[in-house]
């Protein structure tokens, strides 16, 4: 269990999808213009990660390591085809705003990737934690990222036809934010200050570890 | 040799059989909501632009394959979606919605056109768009520009819409709904008013 | 309009105005991961050029002859497509290495990455679902179309990565206040480009 | 439920998945190319850091060309002895010796040497170098711009105060890499030199002794004092510029000591100096005046 946790967190700070490992940054930048699509979204890829995370781990054991990749795109592409039918049938406003963006998580970086590099080589249970991790690491980012742009961008932050947050009458949107090179300017901008953060805590580890050795 | 056939094909069999298997029972499942959730999107934005008509039929791809083929051919490069009969409570025909995507700025703009019996557009409206927001989307959010679209009248084909200006800073975008709606005249004048009279009721 | 004009519209159509990096936002993994340096980047366009050729063509033919005379191309394309180009990349992979060892040399080890490239996929999907991506079609593609299309939205991925590498490697050597360096310059560096390439849009009415 | 969809779906798929199937299978028989296992064990034993210093364009291109039997066990010059056994012993070879380098700069004026033009541009020697020849008098002084700090694959050098790399000698592997991006590395700024290499001198200019006087206090000139004071005849001015003969020099520091400019220095892995060291610092910059044969006894000692 403590394993669990661990492989968990993992997904959230240390190799987070977005900002550590940057990969997954198509959808990243393309769907964090609303909120509520951008949880959708993050929603969508962890249902896609935990199931083909399980599945890859449960049939590893029988999978010829030649046709390895065939065998794991089509578990996943069909995760993914069944988050687009669903979308599609129950949620159709949201998917009119994702719909391009559903197709894609089959070759999101994130998916493939933690399937060749955590699920062929772990158990289904922990593969259900990175899975987790690794969705709610990219949830959070994408949410956080499209909850300012649509603030800022658009002067209002709506979530499930709520409007949460109005910005005052005289806050005139700046219409960069929402197109893409917003998007690109802001996302640089928060690696800045996540790799700020890094070198701030790398900084601090290396003087406490100085200063240990000084007790010793 | 044909045993590194079965060890490759084997698993890649299984797991497309089992793939596809569930698809398919997804899919299944789904489609009923998703053609219903489809119609219901489309009436949505027809009701709107004629509010008179209390249903719509929509003309059959295969029965009327002709008229879709000329709707095509009048429309020249806009995407034709879907021609509908609209009909009043008596079942008596008061006009036709149109269906049509002309190309904007980011890809095509779904749209609704509504002409009624005089040959008079009805309404115009955008059911879905890529435009960019803040600068093409102001042919949704400057509200008083779609509805210069109703009243219009239809006789002079894509020339009609002529006199309707596009608006500034949102230009592609404009000019993509203007073809939308003349591409509609086009396609009644051409195609749908030989159709109308006694079929439709 | 006449077959030359409009294939070449469609090229330049794909190439620029709706270039498949800096428009739509597709393919950015690469873009980031491989742009800095530009020998990678010659390897990897070269690569996508040829693998994109080849796979749109194999999916449009499996999309119309298979898929959609049985009426699941609605649900099954996504599975199919991928499957397709992840079994065509690695047998490329497999062909060149045996009879073109320079070609492999030159773009084998990037042959790989692109079975995770979401432009194939993409384009392989626009052109049998118009409109879909958002890149500017509006109508069926013929197989010669097909071929053009895939040309444009390829080599114009080729032109971004290129570009933006160029760049990358002239900001090396320029001094970036110290908590800009590397990525976050890179990102602020693309979102210049893509600004460009919005003022792109009103080339040729497109 | 329409069954008869699915089937068709279930078909379609399955026919697509085991066509791909098949075309790997056969590919992978019919392009089978025989890779000799050893490559990836050579491929494990070697660094892996492609870093191209022995010439090849990667380290599978290495592994392919030693298990090929093209390539000696020793061609990876940045593995040093290490990688070389433990590539021999992947090849059955006998354990072979490998000369091991190391890298050294010849030039202790940094920024105290005149410049001829203030320079603005790009932050690199190389482009400075194509600009009228370097904004430096001297023709063969490092710019200090960092272009081999920059290129080095193993991290072990960075820029110091008075805009000199430092090589650290702990982490060089004489791979040679900061030779080739450097500008003037062809001409002798940066050199790799042996393993047992103890002295270096700090200065490889080829300007003429008055000239090179007046723009940099650092330089060698050509006095002769370390020549007559070798006890072993390793040093010699040649062409106005004292040179180490590495194969005699034993290390005694003799000429270190009587350098009137203070422009030998001591280094090298072999007297355990990382060039950090002994390498002079800021302070003590105008010739290393403050170090003297005693000081770098003590640091030896320390």
């Amino acid at each position: 269990m403590k394993e669990w946790m661990r492989v968990l967190r993992n997904g959230l700070s240390l190799e987070n999808p977005l900002t550590v490992l940057m990969i997954g940054l198509c959808s990243t930048l393309a769907v964090s213009t609303k909120l509520e699509g951008a949880f959708f979204m993050g929603i969508g890829v962890i249902f896609v990660l935990v199931m083909s995370n399980v599945l890859i781990a449960a049939v590893r054991k029988f999978t010829p390591d030649e046709v390895r990749i065939p065998i794991f795109i089509v578990i996943i592409a069909s995760f993914v085809t069944i988050v687009d039918l669903v979308m599609k049938a129950y949620l159709p406003s949201v998917y009119s705003f994702l719909g391009v963006w559903i197709p894609l998580i089959v070759v999101n970086c994130i998916v493939l990737g933690r399937a060749e590099a955590f699920a062929y080589h772990n158990t289904v249970w922990l593969s259900v934690a990175d899975g987790i991790g690794m969705g709610l690491g990219y949830t959070v980012i994408i949410a956080g990222l499209a909850a300012f742009r649509e603030l800022f961008g658009s002067g209002q932050l709506q979530f499930l036809g709520a409007t949460l947050v109005t910005m005052p009458a005289f806050y005139r949107p700046p219409n960069i934010l929402l197109l893409f090179p917003g998007a690109f300017i802001l996302f640089g901008l928060i690696i800045a200050g996540s790799q700020a953060l890094n070198r701030r805590i790398a900084a601090k580890d290396a003087a406490q570890a100085a200063s240990l050795k000084e007790a010793v | 040799m044909l045993r590194l056939y079965m060890r490759l094909g084997i698993p890649v069999l299984v797991v497309c059989i089992v793939a596809a298997a569930g698809l398919g029972v997804t899919y299944a499942m789904t489609k009923d909501k998703i053609a219903a959730q489809d119609r219901e999107a489309k009436a949505k934005s027809l009701r709107i632009v004629l509010g008179r008509a209390k249903s719509f039929v929509e003309l059959d791809a295969k029965k009327d394959a002709v008229v879709y083929e000329k709707a095509t051919a009048a429309a020249v490069d806009v995407r034709v979606d879907g021609l509908f009969r609209a009909l009043d409570g008596t079942g008596a025909q008061v006009g036709w919605g149109l269906l049509v995507a002309p190309r904007g700025y980011g890809g095509p703009i779904s749209m609704a056109v509504g002409v009624d019996r005089n040959g008079k557009v009805t309404g115009a409206t955008i059911a879905s768009m890529n435009e960019t927001p803040g600068l093409g989307t102001k042919v949704i959010t400057q509200k008083d520009w779609l509805p210069r679209f109703s009243g219009l009248d239809t006789s002079a084909g894509t020339e009609s819409v002529r006199k309707i200006d596009t608006i500034m800073g949102a230009t592609k975008s404009s000019r993509g709904v203007r073809k939308g709606v003349g591409a509609a005249a086009a396609i009644y004048t051409d195609v749908l008013k030989s159709l109308e009279g006694g079929s439709g009721q | 309009m006449s077959g030359v004009a409009q294939l070449m519209l469609l090229f330049i159509g794909a190439a620029l105005v709706n270039n498949i990096l800096l428009t739509r936002f597709i393919a950015l993994c690469s873009f980031f991961g491989i742009s800095n340096d530009m020998h990678t980047s010659i390897g990897m366009s070269l690569a996508v050029i040829f693998v994109m050729m080849m796979a749109s063509t194999a999916t449009w033919m499996f999309y119309y002859f298979l898929l959609k005379p049985l009426g699941v191309g609605e649900f099954l394309y996504i599975p199919a497509f991928i499957l397709v180009i992840a079994a065509l990349v690695q047998f490329v992979e497999m062909y060149l290495r045996k009879y073109s060892p320079a070609l492999y040399r030159a773009m084998g080890i990037y042959l790989p990455l692109i079975t995770t490239n979401c432009a194939v996929l993409a384009a392989a999907t626009e052109a049998v679902k118009p409109g879909f991506f958002k890149m500017g079609i509006a109508y069926n593609f013929t197989l010669g179309e097909n071929l053009i299309y895939t040309l444009g939205v390829s080599c114009g991925y080729g032109f971004a990565l290129l570009s933006f590498t160029a760049m990358r490697e002239r900001l090396e050597l320029a001094q970036v206040p110290e908590w800009l360096k590397g990525s976050p310059m890179a990102f602020i560096t693309a979102g210049l480009l893509t600004l460009g390439y919005i003022g792109l849009g009103s080339l040729f009415g497109l | 439920m329409d069954v008869m969809l699915i089937v068709k779906a279930v078909g379609a798929l399955s026919l697509i998945g085991v066509m791909s199937a098949i075309l790997l299978a056969t590919a992978a028989q019919k392009f089978h190319v025989d890779i000799d296992p050893r490559v990836q064990q050579v491929l494990d034993a070697l660094p892996g850091a492609n870093c191209g210093a022995c010439g090849n364009p990667s380290c599978f291109s290495v592994a392919e060309g030693i298990a090929e039997g093209r390539l000696l066990a020793t061609t990876c010059v940045a593995g040093g002895q290490e990688v070389a056994d433990a590539v021999a012993t992947v090849m059955g070879q006998d354990t072979c010796v490998v000369a091991t380098v190391l890298a050294c700069r010849h030039c202790g004026g940094g920024t105290k040497a005149q410049r001829a033009y203030v320079y603005g541009g790009a932050h690199s020697c190389n482009a400075v170098d194509k600009l009228a020849g370097g904004s430096l008098l001297c023709p063969n002084g490092c710019l200090g711009y960092g272009d081999c700090v920059r290129a080095c694959p193993f991290d072990a050098m960075s820029m110091d105060e008075r805009g000199l790399p430092v090589i650290d000698l702990a982490k060089c592997t004489g791979c040679g890499v900061c030779v080739t991006e450097c500008p003037r590395g062809g001409t002798g700024l940066l050199e790799l030199v042996p393993e047992s290499a103890a002295v270096v001198v700090r200065c490889g200019s080829r300007d003429r002794v008055k000239e090179r006087r007046a723009y940099c206090p650092m330089t060698c000139i050509a006095c002769k004092k370390c020549e007559r004071a070798c006890p072993s005849d390793a040093i010699h001015v040649i062409d106005m510029l004292a040179v180490v003969d590495y194969d005699k020099c034993t290390a005694c520091n003799t000429c270190v000591a009587v350098c009137p400019q203070k422009c030998i220095d001591v280094t090298g892995r072999a007297s355990r100096r990382s060039a950090t060291v002994t390498d002079g610092t800021a302070g003590d910059f105008e010739g290393f005046v403050s170090k003297s044969a005693a000081q770098v006894e003590e640091a030896e000692q320390a």
